[in-house]
């Protein structure tokens, strides 16, 4: 045991060529635009926000029912319904600009076009840090899924974007691949800043009376406790195979859930479906890191990142 | 918003799978609007993950004043396995509640005469709402009906059993108590004795997909403005999820309507929604 | 509600040539070699038996730790030890002969021609009913995992395999793999009788404190409940992609799950870590498909196979 | 072998973290041999998926009989999540409790003599023996050395407070209880005293697994025929699951072994060995 250091724990990390004052974000799509919890939640206490995928057109989403509950896992088929770049830029962003944290914008798309326009729209304002490129999303039919299956198109619209944007830019990867390594190192090639893992698994659930799938889409997203084993897996996987930061997510209930993920090699974490079940729960997570680096007497938390010893 | 861990004050079995949770919260009492709801952690306390993983919505029933201090009810029926926890909660075990929640009922303006149509577990808010009326500052016009499948649902009426100022209209699909029928028929039925409804009639209405349904189109019908609460399946409760939608009116139609705006979210456009605005018949809100 | 007919349920099931007693069945790995149940559990009631992973020459498996518990899960790094095919045909066939229920043997293997030794032994062994094609185990560095990512390996193994045996032949697939239902068309093209689905998720977990890995192997299998909703969504991908029966599994912990999948298109399921938890769970399990039967009013299980209406 | 949902007849605090688990099982009280264990249902009941997921190791201690009937009972610590959720079941509760199980210690022929050598939660199995070598044939004769880390876990011992038949040696890292040192010290220091261990020595020793590799060495040095228990993770307690495997001796280099062989099944082929079967140095058996 070491005794407790005086001086308090440097919670800030770098992804790049952007700090953030703690390593604890909320996730795409799991905390809307920004108002949705700042009445709970003191979004400025964050290291980062991400906000809901944004299209260039409007989206509408998939048809109800969009959840369903799984043993320690949710299934979602929102189908990115989201309020598209225009009002985007003119409703969201005023309150994001005063957030007091690093505003990570979430892209998506159904071609490398759409991809490039939001990208490229977004690089003039000065209200956000980062964009995260979902390549990822399982829900739509025509959507971003295609990209993120193979490297090839992975970094096909990576390179597109990157072209399009001096704002540091993060790929969020699709889970639901033989070789997540692969789809790293190629999108690390064509330019990407830092990886956001992970998305999540493909799944489905059945209402076995009525014999129909529960989600009205069929198949959903997997997040939750559930997926954990399997993100940690990704993180540490992605982390040896490249050396872009990897920002790290999928199951993340408490502090020690997510300095899991940083001693596997992510330099800051996500935090998602736990904000549904506990809307202080990223708060909550990043006061457990705090308190835990100073048990271990650790001074830097980014002195941990990677430390793995595998 | 507010999310306080919140002391059980207690948790009334009242037969039929309908129980009563008191909660303390003075600060919920006060400001809850009639039709807000409340998310429960059903599965708190032991263990780190719970399950069901999710919080579960519960309209506001009541303020309640108790020797430990002012809460509120929450009146609900087990149904599943959130409901099922609820149902061991004691008195002194805490949960987190994180409300008031969405978009309340907006109350008749003096003059006008209101008419409260519930059917089983959506009759709580209606009590909220009713409640309001009574201390509003003019003589409160209110009519209730309110309809259950039979007697053994009598607990939902909770909250209506005591007198209220335009007497309490009870039916049952059975006919095992009160009149045989549903709360909205008796609804249609006084309107056509009277000539149709009073002017400033104005409808709110909380239960089953089906009733929703039925008293919206009897008000739209004969021009009443109508307010609804639906219940959809919630995710958070504040608007960060999207799980919660239910359609929009002709969303598929207007051009006015951005694809965005074609799916509305019931926690906090709604739940309670002026009829004309919502369509009821696209898509299950729930399974 | 339909009144319970008075004739008994049909729990009969054909996966190709071979009919079942009913679709409950042991999964592989997880009930040993047939006698480690059978104490607590009578293996005749059952539908069938798959035994664990049998390989050419017996195999050490890794080191300890080799099992994690997750949320709603367990990591297993087994590594396939097994006793080796002489072994197994002189001390474990005999026991199996005698177990009143279908034997299926789960073959591995580190190349093609080990696959092909083990399966045209068995092919002579008029104890065993079945073989299973584990094309699939995450735990072994050079073992199957090459053989079960892309449809080209699972299908050269299937087809060499094929030739080798007239047994009914079923091949168990990778989740670990970007489209499940390639993997599937490939093996069916390759003469395959059958589909087992799924294996176990490719996972890790991490002792915090000591910032190692909580396995030896550092990765594991991930089974149990967590990992239904991506079993189900594969099975029901894959009823849709072929024609030959599938064997579903994972997470099944209760009757409801079982016919989940049934209803998703498995023609069977197997019981695994369920059984950890609960050694008669198989049992368990069973007794409630029959029940819901008698209560919907179904005369054959067998009709529900596939009936999902999505 | 068998599962049966048996009572719990009590789960007393002995302080600690240390508790004791009274389970009505006449079946198995009867038939339990010294060293075997029982997979306990530690999550049971309220959920489906249990939390954790696994059944949990518990070597049996010894047989009570009680006014509800005969049974057996569990010396445990509480440790993690399953010895948390343990140490809450309360008289009357039922929990699946599988066994017995595994390959339970030899006792010695009439005539030689036995050092029973435990530490801490390792002591339930030598209460176990000890009960049944005073209930052999010949007056017994046989010697106890225990040691824990320190006075506060005296409730290792119970079972052992009582008078035994050759003496009952205690120690303690830290000197607070018995002597400083630990068991195997004291074993040795026994044996070097008398010129070395007696004709007919053998030794029994559960433990952690320094204490195991101590009395191990002690025992081969001086051609003492050792029999330890190993305490490993165990996934299903019955030769199912591979994952409690521990591993055997010079397993690399025997050419007589097969690769099969050099990891052992520690539920079945154990969780008692003889010492010169396994290698303790071999991976952590647990984390
Ligand atoms: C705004 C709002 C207010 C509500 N107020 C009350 C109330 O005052 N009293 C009360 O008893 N119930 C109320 N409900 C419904 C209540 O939330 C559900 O009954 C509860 O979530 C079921 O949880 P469960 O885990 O027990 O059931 P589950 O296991 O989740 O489901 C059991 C069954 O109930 C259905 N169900 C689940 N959730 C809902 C839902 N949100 N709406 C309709 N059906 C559902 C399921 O489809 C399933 O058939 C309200 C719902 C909403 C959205
Ligand atoms: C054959 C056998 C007999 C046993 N008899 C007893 C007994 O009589 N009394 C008793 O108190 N304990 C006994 N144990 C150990 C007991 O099984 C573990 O303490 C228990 O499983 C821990 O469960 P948990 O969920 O509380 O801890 P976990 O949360 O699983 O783990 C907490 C800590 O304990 C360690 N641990 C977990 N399992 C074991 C294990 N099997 N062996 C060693 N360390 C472990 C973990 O590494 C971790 O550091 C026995 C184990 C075996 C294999
Ligand atoms: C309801 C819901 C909506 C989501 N929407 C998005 C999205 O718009 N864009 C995106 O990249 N990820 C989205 N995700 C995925 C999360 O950002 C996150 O990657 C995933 O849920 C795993 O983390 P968790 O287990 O902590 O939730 C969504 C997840 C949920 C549960
Ligand atoms: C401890 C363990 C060992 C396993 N060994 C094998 C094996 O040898 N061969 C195989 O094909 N699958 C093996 N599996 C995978 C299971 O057969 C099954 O596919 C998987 O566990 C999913 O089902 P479940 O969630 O019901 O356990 C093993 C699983 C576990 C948990
Ligand atoms: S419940 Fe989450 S957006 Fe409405
Ligand atoms: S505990 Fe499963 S094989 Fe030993």
């Amino acid at each position: 045991m070491h005794p407790s250091p005086p001086s308090p724990v440097d919670l800030t990390v770098r992804i790049g060529p952007l700090t953030l004052a703690n390593p604890v974000m909320l996730a795409s799509g799991t905390a809307g635009y920004g108002p949705e919890l700042s009445g709970v939640l003191d979004l400025s206490s964050l290291g980062g926000f991400v906000t809901k995928g944004i299209a260039r057109e409007p989206w509408e989403g998939n048809s109800p029912p969009r959840l369903a509950e799984t043993h320690a896992g949710l299934l979602n088929a929102i189908g990115l319904q989201n309020v598209g770049l225009d009002r985007f830029l003119a409703e969201k962003v005023p309150f994001l600009r005063e957030l007091g944290t690093r505003v990570v914008v979430n892209v998506i798309g159904r071609t490398i076009e759409e991809y490039v326009e939001v990208s490229r729209a977004l690089d003039s304002c000065d209200a956000v840090d980062a964009l995260e490129l979902n390549v990822s999303c399982p829900n739509i039919k025509h959507g971003g899924i295609q990209f993120g299956t193979g490297p090839e198109g992975a970094s096909r619209v990576t390179a597109a974007v990157r072209a399009a944007t001096r704002k540091p830019l993060w790929v969020k990867l699709s889970p639901n691949v033989g070789d997540i390594a692969e789809v790293a190192r190629a999108v690390e090639g064509a330019g990407a800043d830092g990886l956001s893992l992970i998305n999540t698994l493909l799944g489905m659930a059945v209402d076995l009376d009525r014999r129909r799938p529960i989600l009205a889409n069929v198949h959903g997203g997997l997040s939750g406790p559930a997926i954990k084993p399997v993100a940690l897996r990704m993180v540490w996987q992605c982390f040896r195979a490249v050396g872009i930061p990897i920002v790290g997510m999928g199951g993340i209930w408490t502090a020690r859930d997510a300095l899991e993920f940083m001693v596997c090699g992510a330099r800051a974490v996500q935090v998602g479906t736990a904000s549904f079940a506990n809307p202080r729960a990223a708060a909550e997570v990043l006061d457990g890191m705090g308190q835990w680096c100073r048990d271990q007497g650790i001074p830097r938390i980014a002195d941990i990142v990677g430390t793995l010893e595998a | 918003m507010r999310d306080p861990l919140v002391e059980v004050l207690y948790n009334r079995d009242l037969g039929g799978g309908y129980f009563a949770l008191g909660l303390l919260d003075p600060v919920l009492s006060r400001e809850a609007r009639p039709g807000q709801f409340v998310m429960i952690e059903v599965a708190s306390g032991r263990r780190v993950v719970p399950e069901p993983l999710l919080r579960r919505p519960f309209s506001v029933q009541r303020s309640v004043e108790t020797p430990r201090g002012a809460g509120y009810q929450v009146l609900y029926r087990v149904v599943g396995a959130g409901t099922t926890l609820m149902s061991r909660l004691r008195e002194g075990d805490q949960v987190h509640a994180l409300g008031p929640l969405g978009r309340p009922f907006t109350p008749a303006d003096p003059g006008g005469v209101s008419f409260l149509v519930g059917g089983g577990v959506g009759i709580p808010p209606l009590v909220a709402l009713a409640d309001t009326l009574d201390r509003g500052p003019v003589p409160p016009r209110y009519e209730v009906f309110l309809g259950v499948r039979s007697a053994a649902d009598a607990p939902c009426f909770d909250g209506f059993v005591e007198a209220r100022a335009g007497g309490v209209h009870i039916r049952t699909d059975d006919g095992s108590l009160g009149q045989r029928g549903t709360a909205v028929q008796a609804l249609v039925e006084r309107w056509d004795r009277d000539g149709g409804p009073p002017a400033g009639a104005r409808v709110y209405s909380c239960g089953p997909m089906g009733m929703l349904r039925a008293v919206a189109r009897a008000c739209e019908g004969r021009g009443v403005p109508c307010e609804i609460s639906v219940e959809t399946l919630m995710g958070c409760g504040l608007g960060a999820c999207m799980g919660c939608v239910i359609r929009a009116r002709d969303a598929g139609t207007r051009p006015d309507l951005s694809p965005y705006d074609r799916w509305l979210l019931a926690c906090v456009r709604g739940p309670v929604f002026d009829s004309r605005d919502v369509d009821l018949d696209a898509g299950p809100p729930h399974p």
